[in-house]
């Protein structure tokens, strides 16, 4: 049966679906008991267990318990709180399974919330999610819809790897709520540009999977494709059916995991369109709109006439909704870099003739 | 009891820090604040009590919840609450916002990562020791933060280099909806002291004339090179964690009896029994307060917004 | 006095540390192994008496002075030697090295970030209080590990949660070249169990009978369920930091001062006073491991090389 | 006048003579008074101070020592280590001028060893520089030479800002001594490959500072621009001489700091040869090799004809050298790379006539 839910109630299905399944997997963190509640009174204070602020320590715990033979998901709140528990994260749990010759399994789900748009300041809004691609060992998922929202919550948990499961805020409604303050808005979804189809959406009631690694053409296209992952794959879209009314034909692949990426869907894609606009809501500099050009060029550098990348900038997340808009991609920012790229495609085209098919 | 112009100035201060926060929780649910917005009510003596004893040269250094430790240094109002606005005549031109006030005119700084401030509040004291200036640098932070890495690793430093320090607990009993009991393994983090070899010491954090006494004999400590310590204060949030916080947590009555011990209250009691003032006098105190602090709403109201430019500035200097 | 077959135990155990760790120095002077070799000897009575109480299932972990535990607890020598040198039969195929050993057989893992062990070493605990088995978690570091945040927070959680560890800090006086009194603020890191409300116990590490019988109280308590504890052991590196180490730090003669007490002449003379065996036993005892340890280093220098594509493999599973 | 010094003595020299200059100046860390033994002999222990095992302590007190007067050099030891105060270093000390709105400012420099090649494993031979250079708020700067780590030190502590700065293990002999053990090798240097120029060359002995944000062309060239940083500098040079024999010209840049990033030489440079070899000791996705190119096609994606990148894969580091070897780049690998790219220009110049000078 497929019902809509929204994006954190199919997250919480998928748990609950997990923890029902295999009493292996139980989740700990601050405040599950109130944020999880739910799974608190299904599965008993044992499976849902409060942590002090000790990130270290029970992110630490989380590790060993799942090379012991438990599947842990361990609540780290919010992303931006990383850097107190970065090396359990970054040396000790990306790195047991490699060191130890593939001898101990970490079969571990961190689950976090992250991104900005809605005000919050800098240590609540960053997305920072190529520092941890960029650190071998740990698979890294950014769901942007309910749909995918489970499958990925339910292959993330089976999977017999760390993996990092971050859950925009924008998306999950009660993130938002609890720190924008849902009740003091008329329409608080309005108020922060909330995209509705990564909020709500169908959601088979049945557990199933979404593959980690498998991009999602998310609209098809053939004179730009736009490369992008959580919330700004919506503001791609957005972009893309504005342009559509002026005949410009958007192809936007949502990425859905960094780690593992998905390259050959992208090459292809830039293959077609011969132009790539990667969006990001990280910062700018050394993270995911590089390696998405550097995939490309490296297989198909002659294919690719041009390339931008909308991200935020880099900056510290301002505090102020005023600047933080401006350091955010957002709707206008992405479409004027669309329409630049093709507008300079059409003065080749218009100059040239035909497009130019530039083979090896 | 202390003297009149203490017990008046703590006063002026614990109604400092909670007409501002009424008004900013008015703002706030107006919409003219964006984000969470973590309020110090109920904690008010904590910080009136310990930062009387302060120069506005004194470093200080608090967390999330950090208007109040500003408020009773005495940091400027209106750039203060034109920060929460975010607006550009703000402390931070807007960048910080409420969980990041930034106030060198009362050497006061305050962040969001729990635990993140200890470290830091050692600079500033290390700095003094160099400098051979007798600054005592204090430091805000919740029975929560107490159990993260950096608490001991801060004590153990500033134990070992004798720095000025001044480490001021707040028992709120609550971090977010986990209570003290599954946080602390221990009843009192003021005990943990005696793990780096300093005094600790445990006080009433809702009365606050009991925390200017508690808090004395540890600046004056500070402050003549005899190194840190440690002061726990019970208290609690009357507004709970934040503005959206649905409280469900909450034993029955809890919230009712702590309102109960309300500190502001309790030091006009105090006031008028020592004959250190008469009603009106304080009313006279709270009218004078309330409207500085609507000024400073009406300022950051009409300030513009920062302009976008600004973005891009102060990513380096 | 330990009955006979507990000290015989205990002396097999300190030989076996030893006398690998004097061929593993061997063999890094000989360039057979690459990078750092942090050895263990002068601390041996340490996890020898500690580990005589566990099973080999109970999980043990420690930091980059990991061989002593690894080998008190029964490892596979052969296997380690050849980790040592890098080989493809090597306990981790080469990929880990000598600070980074993980033995499953022994429920064994190590790693080489100071305080790092702590926290990893709460979760094989949890999970056998979830999967209702009776395992003891150890946890081996050094008191230079003692300050790191970690420590706080592990004991805390491993406290609050009543969790089957026990952690062990060998007090070998330095952390590299940084004496305790310039990193720890108190004299003894015993002394800071009660911050945790957990029992603490300070211990002779140069005396693997006093050290065994130290611990057992701590590991039956944790086996029966009734939460962690902290043993801090005296001892001392016999061979510096590592095999670099210029020394230069030491005070005149405490190395001698520390090399009079050797754990291994010590637990000789109390078998011997004791009748549990002659001299003659002993030095079989002895050959047996030599030529046992001869073994494991013929066995690592004769193996293969792990070949090129074993690089890309065990990212993930 | 002007010396041979040794990597190592420049750093001293460099730290020492600021010290002497600038009474706030002073060092930190774990053993800084037995690894700085002359800085503690000179200026004594309140300047030069031995700190416990707890980074996120000492590092989080320098932040606040710069903010209030101080210009602290504050020792990681090693860059592997970041991660136990990885939120002091990303969250505070680099964010706190951009919060503060400019009210403060941290001049404060992070001197880390890092870089592998001697067989030390995974938790001592990391790079990870991608990690800081990502973060906005810290500039990231990595010497090659005696000359430039002088000079760089001299500008890192002069500047108002936090300064990540690395040094590599195998260019400052004391670090590969002490952790290699230099007693036992006939000869180290041969040993683990230590380039020469890299370890030991010309230092004036007055004060000099090296700008962050300009790379150097180590070398002309116009068939193949090898864009690198630290030790790699060094391993493309010697490629690039070994291909010169045959008669090819590779440029050959050294970016010297990663934040700021001089962009334009790189840029300029591809221009004219139209083909770019990124090489880095960092991790291969989303760090270094991606953000260069990136750069490169944002500006002038119709000039890049070829790109490849060799870097660290994207594993842990093994410990045994016969892995460590295949995970790090090496000569053998980038002259593979470089050849295979020069063959390819080849072949398309041979099939086209000359080399084609495509516009947009
Ligand atoms: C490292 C980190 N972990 C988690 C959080 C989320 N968080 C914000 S406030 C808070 C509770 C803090 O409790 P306490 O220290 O007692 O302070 P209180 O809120 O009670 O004043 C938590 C968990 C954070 N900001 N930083
Ligand atoms: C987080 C971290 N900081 C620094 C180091 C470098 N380091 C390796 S061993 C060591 C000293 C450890 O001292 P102690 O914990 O007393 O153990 P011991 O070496 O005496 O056995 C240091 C500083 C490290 N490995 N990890
Ligand atoms: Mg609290
Ligand atoms: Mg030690």
């Amino acid at each position: 049966m497929t019902r809509e839910l929204t994006f954190a109630e199919a997250i919480h299905e998928a748990i609950e679906q997990e923890m029902i399944r295999d009493p292996k997997v139980f989740v700990l963190g601050e405040d599950v008991q109130l944020l999880r509640h739910p799974l608190l009174e299904k599965f008993g204070e044992e499976r849902v267990r409060n942590t002090p602020i000790s990130e270290s320590a029970f992110i630490g715990a989380a590790t060993g318990a799942a090379y012991s033979g438990m599947r842990p998901i361990v609540e780290l709140m919010m992303i931006d709180f990383f850097g107190v528990a970065a090396d359990q994260i970054m040396n000790h749990m990306a790195k047991i399974t490699y060191l130890s010759g593939g001898q101990l399994r970490v079969p571990l789900v961190i689950r976090a919330a992250c991104g900005g748009g809605y005000g919050d300041g800098a240590h609540q809004s960053q997305t920072i999610w190529a520092l941890f691609a960029h650190m071998p060992g740990l698979k890294v998922v950014i769901p942007s819809t309910p749909y995918d929202a489970k499958g990925l919550m339910i292959q993330a948990i089976r999977d017999d790897n760390p993996v990092l499961y971050l859950e925009h805020k924008l998306l999950a409604d009660y993130w938002l709520g609890l720190l924008a303050g849902a009740n003091r808005y008329k329409d608080i979804q309005a108020e922060f540009n909330v995209p509705k189809a990564g909020t709500k959406g169908s959601v088979p009631e049945a557990p199933y999977t979404v593959p980690l690694g498998k991009a999602e053409i998310r609209r098809q296209g053939t004179d730009l494709t736009v490369v992008s992952v959580g919330v700004m794959v919506h503001r791609a879209l957005a972009v893309a059916e504005h342009l559509a009314a002026e005949g410009e034909g958007l192809e936007v692949i949502d990425l859905r995991s960094l780690v593992p990426l998905d390259r050959r869907t992208v090459i292809d894609s830039v293959k077609k369109t011969r132009k790539l606009l990667v969006v990001d809501e990280d910062h700018r500099s050394y993270g995911l709109t590089g390696e998405i050009v550097a995939s490309v060029a490296e297989e198909a550098a002659g294919s690719l006439d041009d390339f931008k990348r909308v991200a935020a900038l880099d900056t510290s997340i301002p505090f102020s909704l005023a600047l933080e808009r401006v350091m955010l991609p957002s709707e206008e920012s992405i479409e004027a870099a669309a329409r630049a790229m093709l507008k300079r495609g059409k003065g080749v085209s218009s100059r040239g003739g035909p497009k130019p098919r530039r083979g090896r | 009891m202390v003297a009149k112009e203490v017990a008046l100035d703590l006063y002026r201060r614990l109604v400092r820090i909670r007409t501002f926060e009424e008004k900013a929780a008015e703002l706030w649910h107006q919409g003219h604040i964006s984000g969470e917005l973590h309020l110090y009510s109920g904690q008010d003596a904590v910080s009136a009590g310990v930062c009387a004893h302060l120069r506005p040269e004194d470093p200080t250094a608090a967390d999330h919840r950090g208007h109040g430790p500003l408020l009773a240094k005495g940091g400027d109002l209106k750039k203060m609450m034109a920060e929460l606005l975010g607006r550009k005549t703000g402390l931070c031109q807007g960048k910080g916002g409420h969980m990041h006030l930034f106030d060198p005119s009362v050497s006061y700084g305050c962040g969001s990562i729990i635990g993140a401030a200890m470290p830091l509040a050692l600079g500033p004291a290390l700095a003094a020791k160099m400098q051979k200036k007798d600054l005592v640098s204090t430091v805000f932070f919740g029975e929560g933060a107490a159990n993260q890495g950096t608490f001991h690793e801060s004590l153990n430093l500033a134990a070992l280099w004798k720095l000025p320090v001044l480490f001021v607990c707040h028992d709120n009993r609550w971090a977010v909806s986990v209570p003290k009991a599954q946080s602390t393994a221990v009843p009192w983090n003021a005990d943990r002291a005696s793990a780096y070899g300093i005094p600790g010491a445990l006080v009433d954090g809702m009365d606050a004339v009991a925390v200017y006494e508690a808090a004395a004999p540890l600046v004056q400590r500070a402050r003549r090179g005899e190194g840190p310590s440690l002061l726990e204060a019970t208290c609690y949030r009357f507004r709970g964690h934040f503005e959206t916080d649905p409280l469900v947590y909450l034993p029955a009555g809890e919230m009712e009896e702590w309102k109960g011990k309300d500190p502001i209250p309790k030091l006009e009691r105090q006031i008028i029994e020592q004959g250190y003032g008469t009603d009106q006098d304080l009313v006279r105190i709270r009218e004078e307060i309330r409207n500085q602090v609507e000024q400073t709403a009406e300022f950051a109201l009409s300030s513009p917004w920062p302009e976008p430019e600004l973005a891009t500035q102060h990513v380096f200097v």
